[in-house]
């Protein structure tokens, strides 16, 4: 028996054997999410065994280094763990902006001492991370921030204000791209800096959203004091390591998985008349949906194997990012209409209070968030196409 | 004549759109929302609006209105349509009207036409049973009982149908759903006995009820015009409510589109206006036309529903063709403004939630592109 | 009876009295078009007579002075002898860019002079004008056009080239911009000249188009002598005559009349069953692309009662020259899906030599004659909504 | 597998590209077609690319193929786009080969396919009978006779019908037009007494044939496969060729997109390069990521194809997305060139006449999306 398949025979008893039944069915809703964190509430007895069984192996981050809480899997290994807990349709058991974001940017630009500090923090989900990149006067435009650290010796003074961070009022910690010099041009004169919400000077304000959910934060810093250990990666070169960032946020953000498909809601909704669903208008615009839809599938198992054989992704990421983005609008204006005035109601049981409209307005900030599809369209014309400025 | 606006409808539209821009803007509709007004509208602004004329726009002159017709209807509702202004105009003074006038005897009307006028009664039309439009599906049944009808079976999505005082009810008197013939209209009573009122919150802030009839008896005299041919009288009034509905959503488009193009010659980013960058300025561009070319659409529908007859090919055109221009104008304008218009505090999330609802009302893009080939012969 | 209803009268019989029966039919294709001037070759004996009766009483251009060959008549008069005219399905008896394009600018611009020299013959037939704007390097961009004009004293010495010129090969003369000052910004220091196009030293070669069609030539300039008298306007001033008749040839190219429905064409090519286009897909795209161009259609006449009410055409004239070609060109993709494999034929008498494949291609040119569709857009954005340049 | 060009694939890719590039570029088309040349394409270059192994890229080594399979064939086709490459390729060694490999007898494989392979033998299919695809509205009728069969009717806009050696022939043997059984396939040469056969210049300078059945008389060996079962071997061969079809309109689109981002690096107007305008910009990106996208489904169905099996949906899928992005690439590659675009003497003009050609052969944008919807259960 080769080693791998040995490493799934025991990957697969220790699942059975770990991982309690009500963690075996798909997340239901944003409430089955686990984020971790201080005050992170455990919806369940289950979930919380779940986080500390996988985390007590390294399996929350399975391929990170052992010595910062990872797994030390390999890429195969990793592989067959996925497996494995697909087959079984284990839950994840941990999602953070840790995980996603700050992790793999430590493990690229972090000391060994950031290291040790904080990513095992994360595999264990401890401390919940947030983002601090745009501000009010720099969305599209993350060069032209004006968030301000003063080099105060052992520490940085921070003042500025923060905006669309993401649950900034649920995290621990923040990593904060801050202006260290003033006198550079726009994308030099960058830091990134990690240092605790809890600090003294730090408060956020949630914004209410069209859809009446509040995931993001206005997020003020008023003599906020960084400990400057908490610097990463070289002052002044902070643009270099958001700049790695942002292409992993656009390609998470492009690749959202297959959700149900169009057709079937449809189907469930509509019926079908001699095979085909009733409405054959709406049957046409859901086919050209659907043949871009499953493209697009294909484009992102064909960009993932492009990678694992070693071409570099680059601004093929915006590429996904804009497309996955611009598909899932159209998807739920579909669905809008698929469900007709069912779908427009707001409150009530009967609609889940709103569940499909409110979903709908939420798929408006895709295309905004991360990266506007004007942003990305602007990188493919220049990065990709070599288009003049 | 003329495809554009006479000097009298112009002055309607210059007062239609002062009196909603100080009367009715959009943060009434968002303190509305925020109290959680169990009515929906404002009442002292329907009264108003009442004095101004905007209720009886539809009802001659003899009856209490000012006869003034469907493109000053069309104009008064673009102007709402700019403001979000929430009243029972289009349930009431549009639809209810358009009804009664088409289907009512003389008795009816002489009852419910002036009331309406004056805004005292509030008439609504119940129509729909499912999520999707289609007078022909209803299955709600009339039955003849003791010299009347009694009513039985399920409307949905009844515009101000927690409020209204007066309910025009499609009802099934013979045939099976999915029949043209066999419906018949009723006027029954919001408090009659055995109907029950359930509001619903819509996505747009307003509100919409269900209704269920448990055998509601109403005597013969709530029959309106012929039984089994109330398609026939329906259809005329309906398809001219929505052309209505697509001026008021000719009015979101527009207002969408200043907003942006407002935003875009003051919004900085890298260092620009971004009103400067050509990709949003074609964007802006062709929103413009696609608005332009609506208006046409709507106004030529206005003044053929002025003129009378059959206006069932021009109402499916400007449904259709306004309510694709509102969901290009309100994506656009969210878009555009990047997150600013994601956020609750700003109004234009109320405009695309607006526009949606009243997209779907009485039939959306796809409804009416479709009944507009079937009526081109194709 | 009042005078309108006599001048109809009169009109009628004349018309009933003068109208050959051969001219009593729509023309059926660009043979049947009378353009006139030099070496026109009439058709048929009718098709001169027409001509020759219409000029006598100056209808080939009505609404001109009598003094210039026009007919003099007034607005109302016009519209009634256009009445008439449908009536009996009366031809044009004359079509050519004289009338729609030099006409105008000369009643508008020029001297008493100019107009008894050159609008006669425009009216009678008998000199066919072309009109040299675009330059190979300035297309969209007609400011930075460099054919010379030098002053020689009386006459100016022109050397340049010009591209795009339509049927300078068939033309007698030409209406033509020129930069008068180099040393001038871009939009001054531009004339605009008309001279003869037998004038030693202007040649024409004609430009095969991807349709098979050779409607444009290029038009070479060396040494040509034009007199100083046919300067129109001030010099270095002609940008003033040229926009204006860009406005004009904007709404003309726009309003491209009524043609056969896309609908009865799929009807006659596809069937129906139950009464709908048996093909629910083409027939979905046929109502979206006929609910756009009848609320077109009822823009164009909304434009034209504004305009009679006097209100400004202004750019709203590059709305209707975008949105029309857009259309007629979505229009031609259409037709080429209603008619399958037989539109994709190019030569042969069963396809009449390719006409569908042919007029698709010729369609194609439409969003980029008569300034681009991507101009139009600038000019809408500039002038209507008064973005920031 | 992983979805991307293996070792050898890629090394097919680059040698296909530059054979093309070297030996086919646009010029030699436009040389065919102002020569009006009566055969369509060149016979050096056909007889070149099969001793490059071209031709035999779907016949096993056995018979003098290289096996190199669909990624392969799409590969080659896709290089075939980029120059216009005219030959029958398309029509014998992939439509050919594979209806052979499909549907052909022991003794009809080792006849037909290494003459395939080594170019000697041209073969087609027929099988459209109406501007509009569709195999089962095949009229054409097979009847028995003489130990044989008589085939009488029409076959239409047969690719290289005109030179092809052998024509495959979609005869129905029983039932009527629009059934799927009863339908046959058979072996009928070119030359046979009774056949008319109608050249006929396409839009893209190719060759396409009408064909006229006056009684053709064929033995009992002429049939390929089962009698009234011919559309159950088609299906599969004709799906692996409209995968391969999209290929070369995959290859035309890229073409587009990389004349027109040429052509913006270098074209000035109003001082400035318009490459450097954002409207242009974002179009170009946009095309970028369609041909991206389109790109995927190919080579995803191409590796299906390879793998065996009912490749319907991920024909239709391929066909589809490449069918319109090769409508958006070469309509925007036209208007993005401006005027000189137009003109017959730049390139650009061929690339959307075979563009049109190719959407249309096997069925166009519509016939696939409906297909995908069906055999998606919708």
């Amino acid at each position: 028996m080769s080693d791998l398949e040995q490493f799934r025979q025991e990957t697969r008893a220790w699942l059975e054997d770990n991982c309690p039944a009500s963690m075996r069915k798909p997340a239901q809703g944003e409430a089955d999410i686990c984020w971790g964190g201080r005050r992170f509430e455990f919806q369940s007895e289950d979930q919380k065994l779940w986080l500390e069984r996988m985390a007590s192996r390294g399996w929350t981050v399975p391929t990170w280094p052992k010595e910062y809480g990872g797994g030390g899997l390999s890429k195969d290994e990793n592989k067959i763990l996925g497996e494995e807990m697909r087959r079984i349709k284990a839950r994840s058991p941990l999602t953070s902006f840790g995980i996603w974001m700050l992790g793999p940017a430590l493990l690229k630009f972090g000391t060994h001492e950031q290291k040790l500090e904080h990513l095992p923090k994360i595999a264990r989900g401890e401390i919940r991370w947030c983002q601090g990149y745009s501000e009010p006067n720099a969305g599209s435009d993350l060069a032209s921030l004006m968030t301000k650290a003063e080099d105060k010796g052992d520490y940085y003074l921070i003042n500025g204000q923060k905006i669309w961070t993401s649950y900034a009022d649920k995290a621990d910690w923040i990593f904060c791209l801050v202006r260290t010099d003033f006198s550079a041009t726009k994308h030099t004169g960058i830091s990134f800096i990690l240092f605790d919400m809890e600090s003294e000077g730090v408060s956020t304000k949630p914004i209410k959203l069209i859809s009446g959910y509040s995931p993001f934060c206005e997020t003020f810093f008023d003599d906020v004091k960084a400990d400057k250990k908490n610097l990463v990666g070289e002052v002044n070169k902070g643009w270099t390591i958001a700049k790695y960032l942002l292409t992993h946020e656009r390609t998470g953000i492009g690749d959202m998985g297959l959700p149900t498909p169009l057709s079937a809601i449809a189907r469930d909704k509509l019926g079908l008349e001699d095979g085909e669903l009733a409405d054959t208008m709406l049957r046409h615009q859901i086919a050209e949906h659907e043949i871009d839809a499953a493209s697009f599938m294909f484009t992102i198992e064909r960009a993932k194997d492009q990678a694992k054989a070693g071409g570099d992704m680059g601004a093929f990421s915006s590429m996904l990012k804009y497309y996955g983005t611009e598909l899932n609008k159209d998807r739920h204006e579909l669905i809008l209409k698929v469900n007709g005035s069912e779908a427009l109601e707001w409150e009530g049981q009967f609609s889940n209070n709103g569940e499909i409209a409110r979903s709908w307005l939420r798929t408006k900030a895709n295309s905004i968030e991360g990266g506007t599809t004007e942003v990305q369209l602007n990188i493919i014309a220049k990065r990709i196409l070599e288009l003049p400025a | 004549m003329a495809l554009i606006l006479n000097e009298e409808q112009q002055l309607l539209k210059e007062t239609a759109d002062g009196f909603f821009a100080d009367k009715a803007p959009v943060s009434q509709l968002r303190k509305l929302r925020d109290d959680k007004d169990e009515t929906g509208y404002s009442k002292d602004l329907w009264q108003e609006m009442a004095e101004m004329g905007f209720a009886g726009l539809l009802v001659d002159e003899d009856n209490g209105g000012t006869g003034f017709g469907y493109v000053g209807a069309g104009v008064v509702a673009e102007a709402m349509g700019r403001t979000l202004a929430a009243s029972p105009y289009l349930a009431s003074a549009i639809v209810g009207a358009s009804v009664v006038e088409a289907a009512g005897s003389d008795a009816q009307k002489a009852e419910l036409l002036p009331a309406i006028a004056s805004g005292e009664t509030v008439v609504t039309l119940a129509i729909d049973e499912t999520a999707h439009h289609g007078p022909e599906k209803t299955a709600l049944k009339a039955e003849k009982a003791g010299g009347g009808y009694k009513l039985s079976g399920l409307k949905t999505f009844v515009p101000e149908g927690h409020v209204a005082d007066k309910v025009i009810v499609l009802a099934r008197t013979s045939g099976k759903a999915g029949e043209r013939d066999g419906l018949s209209l009723f006027l029954v009573d919001r408090k009659a006995s055995g109907l029950i009122v359930d509001r619903t919150v819509m996505t747009d802030s307003r509100n919409w009820a269900k209704m269920t009839f448990e055998g509601v008896a109403v005597g013969a005299d709530a029959l309106m015009g012929t039984e089994g041919k109330g398609m026939d009288a329906l259809e005329g009034a309906l398809d001219r409510a929505r052309i209505v509905v697509a001026a008021e959503l000719l009015g979101i488009s527009q207002q969408c589109l200043d907003m942006t193009v407002q935003y875009l010659q003051e919004r900085k980013q890298f260092g620009v206006l971004i009103g400067s960058f050509q990709g949003l300025q074609h964007r802006a561009a062709e929103l413009f036309s696609e608005i332009e070319v609506s208006r046409s659409a709507v106004l030529k529908a206005l003044q053929v529903a002025d003129a009378g007859g059959n206006v069932g090919w021009f109402a499916s055109l400007a449904k259709a063709k306004a309510s694709k221009t509102a969901e290009l104008a309100t994506n656009e304008a969210i878009q555009m403004h990047g997150g600013i218009g994601m956020t609750d505090e700003f109004d234009i999330g109320f405009y695309i939630k607006r526009a949606r609802v009243l997209q779907n009302l009485y039939g959306g893009f796809n409804y009416h592109a479709d009944r507009f080939a079937a009526l081109s012969g194709y």
